[in-house]
């Protein structure tokens, strides 16, 4: 039993970077309908800042604040160029993110090469933890997704302009009469989930080789929570980060990564037929 | 205050108002009457921005408002309490009040104290989710809500429905004292006689998507044959 | 056995809200019969149980002598139910004319392979159709670009193409100018008596509804309130009460 | 309405135009040719995920062609040519490349690919027209046609040498992790038996499917195994994703990494700090301390560049296109079949010594084991001439 | 006006039906074998983009897993061509039986696919994304299963043969998968067209409406669902033939999403805009790809974007299109 701990912490870790992706994709989709194909490339843009800060001397830190706000200019520009065209289009934005998401990663390609990169690790030192020793910056990792999602959930349950959203998710018109720019909340919303993603990557790259496919690892099992979740409220999310990424890290311990990639995705699919509004999402009519 | 002409507005293809006149005066409760499915509450949509016009003006406060966004047009000052209240009913009552307010400056956010005064009721309860209250209450916090952004013109679109009487009776009082005490100006639509009569100084009657007649609640009360020829059966 | 369709005791339920509470309804076949109500009074949902989409809380639906509360919608309509929507739902980026084949193909198993032009039988009943509807110089347009009242119409067509033993018809001329409702009330006139399908219609418009001379049905908080022609229901002081609100 | 007509048409005129363009250039296409060149097709990935080795590939080609160009050619004035073509790291493009380079472009030879599916995807093709392709890549053994020639190191070429090395210096008990698929499950069934004839064990085999972005789990298992060295078969950025966490996990100090197929491309992704201790076994490094290695490495900046990495990809290429040179000389003909039965036993002298081709098409290279050391790949043991099992015993 | 006003819509696309298949007959007349092999392997494609436009334009499923059903039926072939389903000799290894058993492999497992996902009343972008994991998950699978080679595939797929006469030469192969993709245009045009065809758009259009005439929804979805899922499979089928292999890329993400490139760019809602859809942009990628680069992917997913934007009926559907404008 002395492997618990070390199980749970990992566990813990995964599942947390997992809800930390599949956020801003949630809160995106959840108040526009928009999948946003593009977020994997979100993911990228944020690691690739970092590798850039990295490799320019200003450091890992400094990166990861930059970060989120050049990603969240680049989807604030996808909204305003292409997005809100398309609002009332819904299967057309999985197509136009899509393109996006084509255009990004080749641009990354052109920019810098194929070839991994790297980040200094910063803080490569281990914690001692008692009965463990556990690498800080992983400890570090969950207490920045951590305050990520609970700033997230913050804004959103407490804010202005969290309220101001969750009326437009509950009720477009009326928060419109009301005078809420629902326009404005779309835009930032999009541009918030957009930073989300950025942050994600930026957090993730010392961790995993930076290189231009490096998106789409946490892109599907972040869907396949979202799936799973429901997207009918922001703690879907949390049920199924839980679900999709604790039955990963489990299975791979127990077994194998490759038998737990099989089960996590045969087990979301079923879920996903079983309750198609996720497992904490409500049906709608009767 | 605000002044309609010649409005014309379809929804799905369906032409729901057909050339709309209607002028209401600073500090009037104009009541809006007609059989469902005339135009109604597609009138209040066009006025608040959820619908846009195909032709005509709306003028309100002396500027031209049709077209405008919904949001604008709520800064601009007309509040609006659509039918079925539209409350968020998983929000708490503050929060649903707070709504109203949120499109004012971060440092004037704060609900004017007579909103308790008119609805005490909410004082009381702002933390509790709004779904939970009962059709009544529902309503007055959406008057309230409205009433919390400060609005020149507040449109109504059938408070009475579905609540019962008595409290039909004490909302239609509390319009009637926001009115007299606050000079605010109100356009409603109702079904409900008996609450109009009550409190308003004008009747609109609308047909087929235009108003087809106009008189002072004087003229109803001396011939309600008027008023059952435009909307009952 | 004279009832087309029968309702006993139909109740549903939203929540704690009751739309449709106890309602018991029957219909004569071959009549053409009006519900009128004011807002939020249950005609809505009332069509909505009859024709499927929703299940009832309790109380049955009987049509043609068959139970059919719960059964999924495209089985009711295949016992013989047509339904208009409120909105009108015709298919835009089709044609006039292939809008009216989507309910006329045989046994709901439109055949694969099978030239449309091939039915001489099935084309000529088309032909026939849009005569009635007078829309024959529309065929080839898209459905998309027709006028509110003619998609009404084309609407009205398809549920005919269906050839329902009952149409249910919500607010047919919800949005039209006042010739094209008289031309609405001279076609469902013109169905019920020349095709002798039973036909229901949700109306607010009381010209229209005193053009179809038909028997009416008042609903007031989602049960049936009065029952009877046209003139006895005018003059029904209860009626009128319920009208403007006075009914406690 | 009216604009979207317009742009409509222009969109259409647009076509028409296109389509003419198309035309005139296949006509055109056809037309042009140096009839007294030896052409060489060259499909390796220049986008797709490997376009790294395809470029490092591609380096290596392209000097051995200078080299031969510059020294008069061969057969008396006979230049080489090099067409390039991406495959994008896909199969059916690979397929579709080879398709053209055969038919449109005639060439003599084709040069590539990097994956053993591009090059099972190419075989038909290579056989029908009856074209020798030229490989230059590791992979997994036992792919033999007349028509197909391997450089590569298979999994005997590392096993035979490295595994007792490993034994010997870093414990018995091993852990194999790879990805999941085939070069890494024949390479485990070789190494396995490498094990147990090194008198180690093997404690576990797992594998990972492409695109696992957290090994915290596996890492956990792989230190409570107590296996002292960790055997990895994980190509490219997955591998590099598990060694950072390992790091990170300071799991390095208790287990030795040894990495299949590490090799220069990898240090640009990795720290000093992550990289070292990792220890691979390899035919050529960038660094590795011998004359006619520096002396290739050298020739190679100089024609691409300082920054240039000189991997085993531009070796193995160069040193191909120089065997093939080899064959055309001896065969004193530019017909295929004659250039092939040429081939076995040529020896050349690539960036790492004297290597030969054999009677299987498979080569003896001269391995060598290197280790990261102070954020360098750095040659631990020369190893030298290694041969593997013939692969191809009556399959040619 | 429209240029092409003189004649009716139907007249314009039947020329240009007549045009393009004349293009298409007359194309060996250049005597070039690679442009042929290759114009070979694009008609395969041709006919995979028009089955995912048999669904997604006249179904409106977006389904982003096509290309499990183009893998399905290649693996299909080349197991039973080369002889390795158990059981299934002689007789049961030849082409045209390989053929016929990939429509009907395919067709079945969409029929069990879409069995669970539409009368899961799963719709819309969840559907896409469903679609989009099985692919994922059948690539996975192929890549691990030895059995059927792995991540190498298969290759030394037995040649096309026509009752023991093989087709070796190229022109031949040529015309029988011309004339294969001219008769799965033919049926499929005239599905499109039938009764079915229309209740199928009707569905796309409003599929309330159409359940409120009696109609089985997710029965006609699951039926047309098998049959795209059919024809991709036959597509697969000849793609195994013609590029003598198979391997878990083509079953995967990728060709999946490629194929959604194609359609759209050429145009959904149209069967012959689809095909000329995927022929067009894969035969510009092979002229101008290697000229840009990197540059080309880029170009093809701002192409990509522009054209979901402003083109929503895709580049060649609005010509093709016989039915008046919107």
């Amino acid at each position: 039993m002395a492997d618990l701990p070390i199980l749970l912490l990992n566990s813990f870790s995964y599942i947390l970077v997992l809800i930390l992706v599949a956020m801003g994709l949630v809160i995106i989709f959840g108040l526009m309908g928009v999948i946003n194909m593009a977020h994997g490339e979100f993911f990228l843009l944020g690691a690739y800042t970092v590798v850039m800060t990295d490799s320019l001397g200003i450091g890992f830190w400094p990166g990861l604040i930059l970060a989120p706000i050049i990603v969240g200019l680049v989807g604030l520009a996808l909204e305003y160029f292409c997005i809100r065209f398309l609002y009332d289009r819904v299967l057309d934005t999985i197509l136009a993110t899509w393109g996006v998401s084509i255009a990004i990663k080749q641009l990354i390609i052109i920019f810098f090469g194929p070839a991994g990169l790297m980040v200094n690790p910063p803080l490569p030192q281990l914690v001692n933890m008692g009965l463990i020793e556990y690498p800080a910056y992983r400890l570090f990792i969950m207490l920045a997704s951590l305050s990520v999602i609970g700033f997230t959930f913050f804004i959103f349950l407490k804010t202005d302009m969290g309220l101001a959203a969750r009326a437009v998710i509950a009720n477009r018109n009326m928060a419109a009469s009301l005078g809420i720019n629902t326009r404005q909340i779309y835009r930032n919303t999009f541009t918030f989930g957009s930073a989300l993603a950025g942050l994600a990557g930026a957090i993730m790259a010392p961790l995993m080789s930076c290189d231009p496919q490096m998106g789409l690892g946490f892109f599907i099992p972040a869907f396949l929570a979202i799936l799973v979740g429901g997207t009918g409220s922001l703690s879907g999310i949390l049920a199924g980060g839980m679900v999709v990424g604790g039955s990963d890290s489990i299975i791979s311990y127990l077994f194998s990564p490759v038998s737990s990639q099989i089960v996590v995705f045969t087990l979301a699919v079923i879920v996903i037929r079983i309750k198609p509004q996720g497992i904490l999402g409500t049906k709608r009519n009767e | 205050m605000l002044n309609i002409t010649n409005l014309h507005a379809s929804y799905g293809g369906s032409r729901i108002l057909q050339g709309v006149n209607l002028q209401v005066a600073q500090g009037q409760i104009m009541a809006l009457m007609g059989r469902n499915g005339m135009g109604k509450t597609t009138l209040m949509r066009t006025i608040m921005g959820l619908l846009r016009p195909s032709s005509g003006h709306i003028i309100f406060d002396g500027k031209p408002i049709q077209g405008r966004q919904s949001y604008k047009i709520s800064s601009d000052g007309i509040g609006y309490v659509p039918q079925g209240r539209e409350i968020f009913g998983d929000f708490t009552v503050a929060e649903n009040l707070r709504l109203g307010a949120l499109k004012f400056d971060r440092k004037n956010r704060d609900i004017p104290e007579e909103i308790f005064d008119y609805f005490p009721i909410l004082a009381q309860r702002q933390d509790q989710l709004a779904g939970s209250f009962s059709g009544g209450e529902q309503q007055m916090l959406a008057i309230a809500r409205a009433l919390v952004g400060r609005p020149k013109l507040l449109l109504l679109d059938e408070p009475s429905e579905g609540i019962q009487p008595s409290i039909v009776d004490e909302i239609g009082q509390i319009l009637k004292k926001i009115n007299s005490e606050a000079g605010l100006t109100i356009l409603i639509v109702e079904q409900n006689v008996d609450m109009v009569l009550e409190i308003a100084d004008n009747f609109s009657f609308m047909e087929k998507g235009i108003i087809v007649h106009n008189c002072p609640v004087q003229e109803i009360k001396a011939d309600e044959s008027i008023i059952t020829g435009y909307i009952s059966v | 056995m004279a009832f087309i369709l029968e309702t006993k005791d139909l109740t549903k339920q939203f929540g704690g809200l009751t739309a449709v509470d106890k309602t018991s309804l029957k219909l004569k076949e071959g009549g053409l019969r009006c519900i009128l109500g004011p807002n939020g009074c249950g005609k809505t949902t009332l069509f909505n149980l009859i024709s499927g989409c929703y299940k009832p809380t309790s109380g049955k639906i009987i049509f043609a002598g068959q139970d059919i509360s719960g059964q999924p919608v495209h089985l009711i309509n295949r016992a013989g139910i047509g339904r208009k929507f409120q909105i009108p739902s015709v298919f835009n980026s089709m044609t006039v004319e292939e809008n009216l084949r989507v309910p006329s193909s045989s046994n709901w198993k439109p055949s694969l392979l099978r030239s449309k032009n091939s039915v001489p039988g099935n084309r000529q009943e088309i032909l026939t159709l849009l005569n009635l509807l007078k829309l024959t110089e529309k065929t080839n347009e898209l459905a998309g670009n027709l006028s509110h009242g003619e998609k009404q119409w084309l609407e009205i067509g398809m549920v005919m193409a269906s050839k329902p033993r009952l149409m249910l018809l919500d607010e047919p001329t919800a949005g039209m100018t006042a010739a094209e409702t008289n031309k609405t009330a001279q076609l469902i006139h013109q169905i019920s008596i020349e095709t002798g399908i039973s036909v229901v219609v949700i109306e607010h418009d009381l010209n229209f509804v005193k053009k179809l001379a038909s028997r009416v049905t008042v609903m007031y908080k989602g049960s049936i309130f009065r029952e009877g022609n046209y003139e006895e229901i005018q003059e029904d002081k209860d009626v009128q009460s319920i009208y403007l609100g006075r009914k406690r | 309405m009216e604009r979207k007509i317009n742009v409509h048409k222009r969109l259409t005129s647009f076509f028409v135009l296109l389509a003419v363009s198309i035309l005139v250039l296949i006509g055109s296409s056809a037309l042009a040719g140096d009839k007294k060149s030896i052409k060489i097709g060259v499909v390796l990935p220049m986008s797709g995920g490997l376009e790294l080795f395809g470029q490092q590939g591609i380096q290596g080609a392209q000097m051995a062609v200078a080299e031969i160009n510059a020294a008069g050619g061969v057969l008396g004035g006979h230049k080489l040519e090099l067409i390039v073509e991406d495959n994008k790291t896909d199969p059916k493009t690979a397929a579709e490349k080879t398709k053209k380079l055969i038919l449109k472009d005639k060439v003599t030879a084709v040069l590539g690919p990097i994956t053993s599916a591009n090059r099972n995807a190419m075989l038909p093709f290579i056989n029908k027209y009856k074209t020798p392709l030229l490989y230059a890549t590791d992979y997994e053994g036992e792919a033999c046609s007349r028509y197909l020639f391997c450089y590569s190191a298979i999994p005997d070429h590392y096993i035979k040498p490295f595994i007792p090395y490993l034994t010997k210096n870093y414990g018995n008990k091993f852990y194999l992790f790879g990805a999941d698929y085939v070069w890494p499950h024949k390479m485990n069934e070789a190494i396995k038996k490498g094990i147990t004839d090194a008198g180690g064990h093997t404690v576990a085999e797992e594998y990972t499917p492409f695109g696992v972005k957290d090994f915290a789990a596996t890492i956990d298992k792989i230190v409570k195994s107590g296996a002292e060295v960790l055997v990895l078969t994980l190509p490219g950025a997955d591998g590099q994703t598990l060694v950072k966490q390992m790091t990170e996990f300071g799991a390095k100090d208790k287990v030795k990494i040894a990495f299949m197929g590490f090799n220069d491309n990898y240090m640009s992704g990795l720290t000093g700090d992550q990289a070292n201790g990792v220890i691979t076994c390899n035919h050529f490094i960038q660094s590795l301390d011998r004359p006619e290695a520096k002396d290739f490495v050298g020739r190679q900046h100089k024609m691409f560049g300082k920054d240039a990495i000189v991997s085993f990809y531009a070796d193995s290429h160069y040193g191909i296109v120089m065997l093939f040179k080899k064959a055309i000389e001896k065969a004193q003909s530019v017909d295929r079949e004659k250039i092939i039965d040429a081939m076995p036993g040529l020896s050349v002298a690539a960036g790492n010594g004297q290597v030969t081709i054999h009677e299987d098409h498979h080569m003896t290279l001269n391995m060598l084991i290197a280790e990261v050391i102070d954020g360098k790949l750095q040659m631990k043991k020369y190893i030298g001439p290694t041969t593997a099992s013939p692969q191809c015993a009556g399959k040619l | 006006m429209n240029k092409f006003a003189f004649i009716s819509p139907n007249g314009r696309v039947n020329i240009i039906r007549i045009f393009v298949l004349i293009a298409l007959g007359c194309f060996p007349l250049l005597q070039d074998a690679y442009l042929l092999s290759q114009l070979t392997v694009f008609l395969v494609y041709g006919l995979f983009a028009m089955s995912l436009s048999l669904i997604w334009g006249y179904g409106g499923i977006l389904c982003f897993g096509h290309a499990v059903f183009f893998g399905i039926g290649a693996y299909i072939m080349a197991l039973t061509t080369k002889g390795m389903i158990p059981g299934m000799t002689g007789i049961f290894t030849s082409t045209l039986f390989a053929l016929l058993l990939s429509i009907a492999g395919t067709a079945l497992f969409a029929s069990i696919l879409g069995y669970f996902l539409f009368s899961g009343r799963l719709s819309g972008p969840y559907f896409g994304i469903v679609t989009l994991a099985v692919a994922v998950v059948a690539e996975r699978i192929a890549t691990k299963w030895d059995y059927i080679g792995g991540f190498n595939g298969l290759t030394n797929i037995p040649a096309f043969s026509i009752g023991g006469y093989e087709v070796l030469d190229p022109l031949v192969l040529f015309y029988v998968i011309l004339g294969i993709c001219l008769i799965l245009y033919l049926i499929s045009d005239r599905i499109v067209n039938a009764p079915f065809g229309t209740i199928l758009s009707a569905v796309r259009d409003n599929e309330d409406r159409v359940e409120f005439f009696g109609y089985n929804i997710a029965n006609l979805k699951i039926l047309i669902f098998s049959i795209s899922a059919g024809i991709a499979g036959l597509a697969g089928a000849l793609f195994a033939v013609a590029a003598e292999f198979v391997s878990p890329t083509i079953l995967g993400f990728s060709l999946s999403t490629e194929v959604l490139i194609w359609v759209a760019l050429g145009g959904r809602e149209i069967l012959l805009a689809a095909f000329l859809g995927a022929i067009s942009v894969r035969t510009i990628e092979a002229l101008l790809s290697d000229i840009l680069g990197y540059y080309w992917i880029l170009g093809l997913g701002v192409l990509f974007i522009l054209c979901v934007m402003f083109f929503p009926r895709g580049l060649f559907g609005q010509l093709l299109s016989n039915k008046p404008r919107n």
